[in-house]
């Protein structure tokens, strides 16, 4: 596995974004970006076997690019367990996205330039992931946060797409901002920025020591980080974009907010995981994860529309993982993402398909009876619905047990808080399944089952979405570097009260009503309202910005007042100096007078050169004798 | 083949051939020597050179009979004086160029055989040293009296009255003329004879009109006399057209 | 008394000195380049009468470098006048005082 | 005796052709009176026993440079100089002083320096040594590198001659500066 | 005065004016003669002394016509045009006469009366006299271009502009052939290369030799504006170039500097290439030598009014690229050819005659082989007339 291989996997996906505009069919660009994606998902998977199977421990391969005054800013690509499981995921699950994209897109005009962008966002993607050094970790999680920026106004004749987008966008880069002060304070520290080099002087490898605004220096970076972190996965304070990326296509809101971009931030705090620890920032990764997990799982059931139900349950399942990784390590966490990517991929390409089938009907009151009509999208969506509820012996039930047995061994609040959360996320997925499926059909026109191409990509999804736990447990956990609890009884028993119960609660509340006018028992007001969490900022970082307009306004008005005195009085002055000073000091007298005096001077001799030929045969002659009689004389 | 330079040995050739041929075969030299003589055997006057017609001082180059030199006055056969053909009209003396002739006017007429007296030139001179032989003489001369002689030694060492040609030493006969331009001289006397015979027919003609003329009078002046005599009996209106008719018919006669 | 080296000596500087006058006073520029042929004559002169009076006369300098002298000065009076008829040409004339583009504006 | 005579009546030949040339007003005479100085500095070589430089001085100058200034007259203007043009250049009376100058001061004290030599090697002797064939001979062995440079000279001096003479391309527009 | 010295001059100088001038009188009767026999015609006889008593006159055979002439030209009203330079105008024939004089008096004649040790003939036994001759010649263009300019009249400067041309680019083959003698025999003393021609063995009947006579021969009738290449002085060209404006004397003078010149080139040619004063009986009685030269000398002049008589004169241009693009080439090649020629002859003695023969054909035929070769490039261009109105 040379450097220029592993470099491969994110520059394929790159090469296709580069090429594809050049394509006029659309059909032509869907061909190139999946081709380039299954490529780089060869050589993942054949670098996943190399590391995974063959326990092959790779040395960071590190280019230098660029040298700074003596230091050296050098682009890596790391191979270990952990870059090749997540880049194995990433490519897999992009491929079946892609497919399924190239179905559901062939009738939109645009389709070059969507899977343009889906590849920008693969190979952006899969350098987060493979990167070495933390500089290319930040340039990749640019391009993801650009193409996904991209890729959710995507239908920019929509307004709201386009705002969603602009929202997306603006609410990671503010938790880019801490990213990238806690990158500067990284490199500040240490001196370096590569995660790990072969003279393990890598910041992971030699952790800063000192303290910096009063707390330890590696708990300063690592909030930082975190603070990136939460933007970039969607968590509490910045989870408002999310909901609203839905506006995108369904393939961009499968393959970004569910399997991959949101992992990143996940991915981050896995990655430098040895930072956060030696920062004791685990504990509060564990809290932020819970809370957001709770909340989102309380909005997740206010909510009808299919999509942004999923959303939400999406932030919630990141909280678990954020509590999963805070409270087990990095390998819980990672388990749980893996599982987490394939079921949710899979909800999410079902919903697509669903609202496909329903002619781009989004609201599920609208919707129900969709079981006979859409047999394998039913089937496929029950499959994930199991998982992500975390129905016993599914994936989803393995890698949310281990979080609960963590937490229950670290920190026993996070564990009933976890708890709640995901019987919240049985009851609200039984809630949507109950009004989509059974029932007769809300919608005005009869649903129809999508074609193949997208329902296959569901049927391979659903496959892995319920045996992939079983069979990666183990191995990943001694693999991946974490310290996972052993498995009480009553961590066991909870976890499936909490699945089973919360399927039964919905059933119970949401069978024999007539749903869709009646108003939802459960959909309370701040649910529905999402907490009124959009409007808090509205009213406070709103007002506080237009203060801060108003602010510097006025600075403004101070700062041209100063400059307009200050030029005032120079200016007198100044006037005072060239009078007085140049005027009659040095243009009379010392600079220009002397000047005058050269030219007239000059202008003399310029006569000696006046283009008269025997008047400088004169002056040579004069010259001869002037010579010859000095040394005659003096001699 | 073509040697360099073989044209020059070849025109060198052809002049040495030349060269040594003229000292050989005497006819290559087309140039005559002129028998060079003596001043005081010349002649002194022009007119001195032999009279005899024809008889050139030494046999020179055959003249042709194109060479003109300078003028002749022409006689028919028979005694010179009798028969010259100069009327002495002086027209050739007013019409030539350098006014070398001189023509002085006799006063009496003489009898000239078949035609009626007329005038001789007393004195006809002619200066050959001004004479530039333009021939507008013999042009201009009605009675074809003068014509150009083809002799031409008449070097003398006199150049001013030696020069000069007298009445006699230019009266030349026709024969002689026949001799010298014998072509020209035949189309000249052609023309004087038709000239001759187409006046004779004139007159002829003149005199039958005449007589024709006298009877045709006499007829009219018979008829006349008969139409007065009708026009008595008829009406007298139109008596004037009649008349302008009669006289344009009469001229038309 | 006989003719001495001073002799040739001031007879060539006086030759030289009059094809100065003539190349500095003169207006026409094919004076000024015969002239400068005078000058020329002038220094063979000179070389010959050293060769002459010169104590090692086999070494034959004199009449060499006289030789070599005659044929650069012929060079140069075939390229003097080439000049100044292509100047000619284009000036219309050859009076040095017309002649005064190179002039300092 | 006639020696003196001879170098005298050479010398005033040279000089008052060299008088003329610089002074006559007619171009034409000018050159011939510098023909009677080439002529006359060729009798001086002839009195210096430099038999072969004389006769290559007639041959040279007075045969091919007189007539190449003839010929360069004979191609530019104002031949006679007739017309009430100023012979002199302005500023002419500095130009004598100059000549006179640098004759006073440069060369009549170097020629005082020079040591009086008035015994020559005899006559006999140096026609014996400077014959044509020696000449040829000391041309070929030290000076033959002079010889080539000079050979290249000459043909490169007319062959820039030629071209500077002859002028641009013919078709080309003249264009004379008012 | 040292009389001695005087008398040695004399005696050196005077035949010389005796000799040559009546050799041009005469010359001038044998071509009008010649000329006009090769004419078919007579040619002047008519000049005679009047026997009044005979009634006849004594012809004398045209004898006297140069007499005549002479006379005439003597009583011919001497013109100088208005406005001419009067002095250059009379310097003009004088300068002409001088060189061709001179050039005479360093002719190896070697009268019998004169001795070698008489410093006057030591004096004439110039070292450089070959290069002395060319320098003069040189000279005579001078008089001509002075003879053009003093008369004043554009025909007569355009003459001599013309002359001049021709002299000047005839004087590059007469020099280049004369320099294969000079570079066989060694040495540029007239008398030299006329000891070393002694006993037939001319330069002439070398192959070489041949050749740069027959190039020297050809450049000395251009030099003298003689026959082919009288096109300066031709009536019909510019009437009579240069000395359209002299008349009487100063023309006589004219015409003897020209015949003067035709004599001293000849006699050139004679010393450099048919053995000067060599003849039968040359080595028994030495001042036959003398009557030798002058025979090759008369015979020389007698080619050229041969040649007068026939060939037709030579336009400008043809006269020029005949100079410049035949002759000269050929002259240098001929150098090459007399270096390799003479150094085969003396290296290898042995053979004799056979190595003669390879010389005699090898030199031949590349001097033949390069003149054609040279004429077809200088014809390259010669298309045959196109008549623009003609058929």
């Amino acid at each position: 596995m040379s450097f220029s291989t592993l470099a491969l996997i994110p520059l394929l996906p790159l090469l296709a974004a580069a090429v594809i505009p050049l394509m006029k069919s659309g059909k032509q660009a869907a061909g190139v970006a999946i081709g380039a994606l299954l490529g780089s998902c060869g050589i993942a998977i054949w670098a996943f076997y190399k590391t995974w199977i063959l326990k092959i421990v790779f040395p960071p391969f590190s280019q230098n690019w660029l040298t700074i005054g003596g230091t050296e800013i050098n682009f890596g690509f790391i191979l270990d367990p952990l870059t090749s499981a997540m880049a194995a995921m990433v490519t897999f699950v992009g491929s079946l996205i892609f497919i399924y994209s190239a179905g559901y897109m062939a009738k939109d005009k645009r389709m070059a330039r969507f899977f343009c962008y889906l590849s920008l966002f693969a190979s952006g993607m899969l350098g987060v992931v493979l990167a070495n050094s933390l500089i290319l970790f930040f340039m990749c999680w640019e391009i993801v946060g650009v193409a996904s920026y991209l890729l959710i106004s995507f239908w920019n004749h929509k307004p709201q797409a386009a705002a969603a987008g602009k929202k997306a966008f603006i609410v990671t880069r503010i938790g880019d901002m801490g990213f990238l002060i806690g990158i500067l304070l990284v490199f500040k520290s240490t001196g370096t920025l590569d995660f790990y080099t072969t003279e393990n002087n890598g910041m992971l490898q030699i952790l800063p020591i000192g303290t910096a605004f009063g707390f330890k220096i590696t708990a300063v970076i690592s909030f930082l980080l975190f603070v990136g972190a939460i933007g970039k996965s969607g968590q509490l304070p910045l989870h408002v974009w999310l909901p609203d990326a839905m506006e995108g296509p369904t393939p961009v809101s499968a393959l970004i907010h569910a399997a991959t971009m949101v992992a990143a931030g996940v991915f981050l705090v896995a990655r430098t995981h040895p930072i956060f620890q030696d920062g004791g920032m685990l504990p509060l990764v564990a809290w932020v994860g819970a809370i957001t997990a709770l909340v989102a799982a309380f909005i997740a059931l206010g909510q009808y529309d299919l999509k942004r139900i999923l959303a939400y349950s999406t932030v919630s399942q990141l909280g678990l993982m954020m509590v999963g990784i805070g409270v087990a390590g990095v390998s819980v966490g990672m388990f749980h993402l893996l599982t987490h990517a394939f079921f949710k991929a899979l909800l999410f390409l079902g919903a697509g398909s669903i609202i496909h089938g329903c002619h781009e009907e989004q609201d599920i009151r609208k919707m129900g009876g969709l079981a006979k009509p859409m047999p394998l999208t039913t089937i496929a969506y029950l499959c994930g619905t199991l998982a992500l509820v975390a129905f016993p012996f599914t994936s989803g039930f393995f890698s949310k047990d281990e979080i609960l047995a963590g937490a229950w061994a670290n920190n026993q609040p996070v564990f009933w808080i976890a708890a709640l959360a995901s019987l919240m996320t049985a009851v609200y997925m039984t809630r949507q399944c109950m009004y989509v499926f059974p029932g007769v059909h809300r919608g005005n026109n009869e649903p129809h089952e999508s074609q193949g191409i997208m329902t296959i990509p569901l049927l391979i999804l659903s496959i892995f979405a319920l045996g992939l736990g079983a069979l990666v447990r183990n191995s990943l956990l001694e693999t991946l570097p974490g310290f996972p609890a052993k498995h009480e009884t009553i961590v066991i028993t909870v976890s499936i009260a909490v699945a089973l119960g919360g399927i039964a609660l919905g059933v119970l509340i949401y069978r024999g009503r007539a749903l869709g006018q009646a108003i939802d028992p459960l959909a309370l007001k701040p649910f529905e309202q999402k907490f009124w969490f959009d409007e808090l900022y509205e009213a406070t970082v709103g007002r506080l910005w237009t203060l801060f307009i108003i602010f510097s306004e006025q600075l403004n008005a101070l700062l041209v007042f100063i400059r307009d005195l200050t030029v005032e009085l120079t200016s007198r002055i100044g006037t005072g100096f060239a009078i007085g000073g140049d005027r009659k000091l040095i243009d009379s007298l010392a600079f220009d007078g002397l000047c005058n005096r050269i030219r007239c001077a000059s202008r003399s001799a310029t006569r000696v050169q006046n283009g008269f030929l025997p008047g400088y045969l004169r002056l040579i002659a004069l010259g001869a004798v002037l010579l010859g009689a000095l040394v005659l004389w003096t001699s | 083949m073509n040697l360099l330079g073989a044209g020059i040995l070849k025109g060198m050739a052809v002049t040495l051939k030349n060269f040594i041929g003229s000292y050989f075969d005497k006819e290559r030299l087309n140039t005559l020597e002129y028998m060079w003589q003596n001043d005081k055997s010349l002649p002194k006057r022009a007119g001195d050179y032999p009279k005899e017609e024809g008889e050139q001082l030494r046999p020179t180059t055959t003249v042709t009979n194109y060479s003109r030199n300078f003028p002749m006055l022409l006689h028919d056969d028979g005694e010179p004086m009798d028969t010259i053909r100069c009327v002495a009209c002086q027209i050739c003396e007013r019409e030539c160029p350098p006014q070398c002739i001189y023509i002085e006017k006799s006063d009496d007429k003489k009898e000239r055989p078949g035609g009626k007296p007329q005038f001789y030139p007393a004195t006809f001179d002619i200066d050959v040293s001004v004479c530039m032989s333009c021939q507008i003489c013999v042009e201009v001369c009605p009675f074809d009296a003068i014509v150009m002689n083809s002799q031409f030694e008449l070097s003398t060492p006199d150049r001013f009255n030696g020069l000069l040609l007298k009445r006699g030493d230019l009266l030349k006969s026709n024969q002689y003329y026949h001799k010298i331009h014998p072509e020209e001289a035949a189309d000249r006397d052609k023309r004087i004879a038709d000239d001759k015979a187409a006046k004779e027919a004139k007159k002829k003609a003149a005199e039958a009109a005449k007589e024709a003329k006298k009877k045709a009078a006499e007829a009219k002046a018979k008829s006349e006399a008969e139409a007065n005599s009708k026009e008595e009996s008829k009406d007298p209106s139109e008596p004037p057209q009649t008349s302008t008719e009669h006289n344009k018919e009469e001229n038309t006669e | 008394m006989t003719v001495t080296l001073h002799h040739y000596l001031i007879l060539a500087s006086v030759l030289f000195c009059i094809g100065l006058l003539g190349a500095l006073s003169r207006r026409n520029a094919i004076v000024v380049l015969f002239s400068v042929e005078i000058m020329l004559n002038a220094a063979n002169l000179n070389f010959i009468a050293f060769w002459r009076f010169g104590n090692n006369p086999e070494l034959l300098h004199g009449p060499l470098f006289t030789l070599f002298t005659i044929a650069v000065a012929a060079a140069e009076v075939a390229l003097g006048l080439a000049l100044v008829i292509a100047v000619y040409r284009h000036f219309r004339s050859v009076d040095l005082e017309s002649l005064n583009t190179l002039k300092e504006e | 005796m006639n020696e003196v005579t001879a170098f005298w009546i050479l010398a005033a030949i040279a000089v008052i052709g060299a008088l003329f040339a610089i002074r006559k007003r007619n171009l034409v005479h000018g050159v011939f009176s510098l023909l009677v100085f080439f002529a006359g500095l060729a009798g001086l070589f002839l009195l210096l026993l430099a038999e072969f430089i004389a006769v290559v001085q007639i041959l040279v100058y007075a045969g091919a440079v007189g007539i190449l200034i003839l010929f360069a007259i004979m191609l530019t203007d104002r031949v006679t100089g007739k017309d009430a043009f100023r012979v002199t250049s302005r500023g002419s009376f500095w130009g004598t002083i100059i000549a006179a100058s640098v004759f006073l001061v440069l060369l009549l004290p170097t020629i005082q320096e020079i040591p009086q030599v008035d015994n020559p090697s005899n006559s006999e002797e140096i026609v014996k040594q400077s014959t044509v064939k020696a000449l040829g001979k000391k041309l070929i062995h030290p000076y033959v590198i002079t010889l080539e440079i000079l050979a290249l000279l000459l043909t490169a001096a007319l062959i820039g001659a030629v071209t500077a003479a002859q002028g641009g391309h013919p078709a080309k527009k003249k264009i004379s500066i008012e | 005065m040292n009389w001695e010295l005087i008398k040695d001059i004399l005696l050196a100088t005077v035949p010389l004016l005796v000799i040559f001038p009546t050799m041009f009188a005469l010359t001038t009767w044998v071509e009008r003669k010649a000329l006009a026999r090769i004419q078919n015609r007579i040619g002047p006889n008519k000049v005679g002394v009047p026997m009044s008593r005979y009634g006849g006159k004594l012809s004398l055979f045209g004898l006297g016509q140069p007499a005549a002439d002479g006379i005439k030209m003597l009583f011919k009203e001497n013109i100088v045009p208005t406005g001419a330079d009067r002095l250059f105008h009379l310097l003009a024939p004088i300068l002409s006469l001088i060189p061709a004089m001179l050039v005479l008096c360093f002719l190896p004649l070697n009268f019998p009366w004169l001795t070698d040790e008489q410093n006057s003939v030591k004096a004439f036994m110039l070292d450089g006299a070959v290069i002395f001759f060319f320098a003069i010649t040189g000279l005579n263009t001078l008089a001509v271009f002075m003879a053009g300019w003093a008369s004043r009249n554009k025909y007569s400067l355009l003459g001599g502009m013309r002359a001049i041309a021709q002299m000047v680019s005839y004087e590059i083959p007469l020099v280049l052939s004369a320099v294969v003698v000079v570079m066989t025999v060694g040495s540029l003393n007239a008398g030299e290369i006329a000891k070393s021609q002694d006993g037939w063995n001319w330069f002439v009947f070398s192959p070489w030799g041949l050749a740069a006579f027959i190039i020297f021969f050809i450049a000395s009738l251009a030099e003298t504006n003689r026959s082919p290449f009288d096109l300066p002085e031709a009536e019909s060209e510019i009437i009579a170039g240069y000395f359209t404006e002299y008349s009487g004397f100063k023309f006589a003078l004219f015409f003897l500097g020209e015949y003067i010149a035709m004599f001293a080139i000849s006699g050139l040619a004679v010393t450099l290439f048919l053995g000067a004063g060599d003849g039968p009986g040359a080595e028994a009685y030495p001042s036959l030598k003398v009557i030798w030269f002058l025979a090759k000398i008369c015979v020389l002049i007698g080619i050229m009014i041969w040649l007068r008589g026939t060939l037709p004169r030579l336009r400008v241009d043809q006269l020029m690229s005949f100079a410049w693009k035949f002759l000269m080439p050929l002259s240098i090649l001929n150098i090459f050819i007399t270096g390799f020629a003479w150094h085969a002859e003396n290296n290898n003695e042995e053979y004799g005659f056979t190595i003669k023969a390879i010389i005699w054909t090898a030199s031949l035929l590349i001097l033949y082989l390069t003149a054609k070769g040279l004429d077809k490039v200088n014809r390259a261009n010669i298309k045959p007339r196109t008549y623009q109105y003609g058929e």
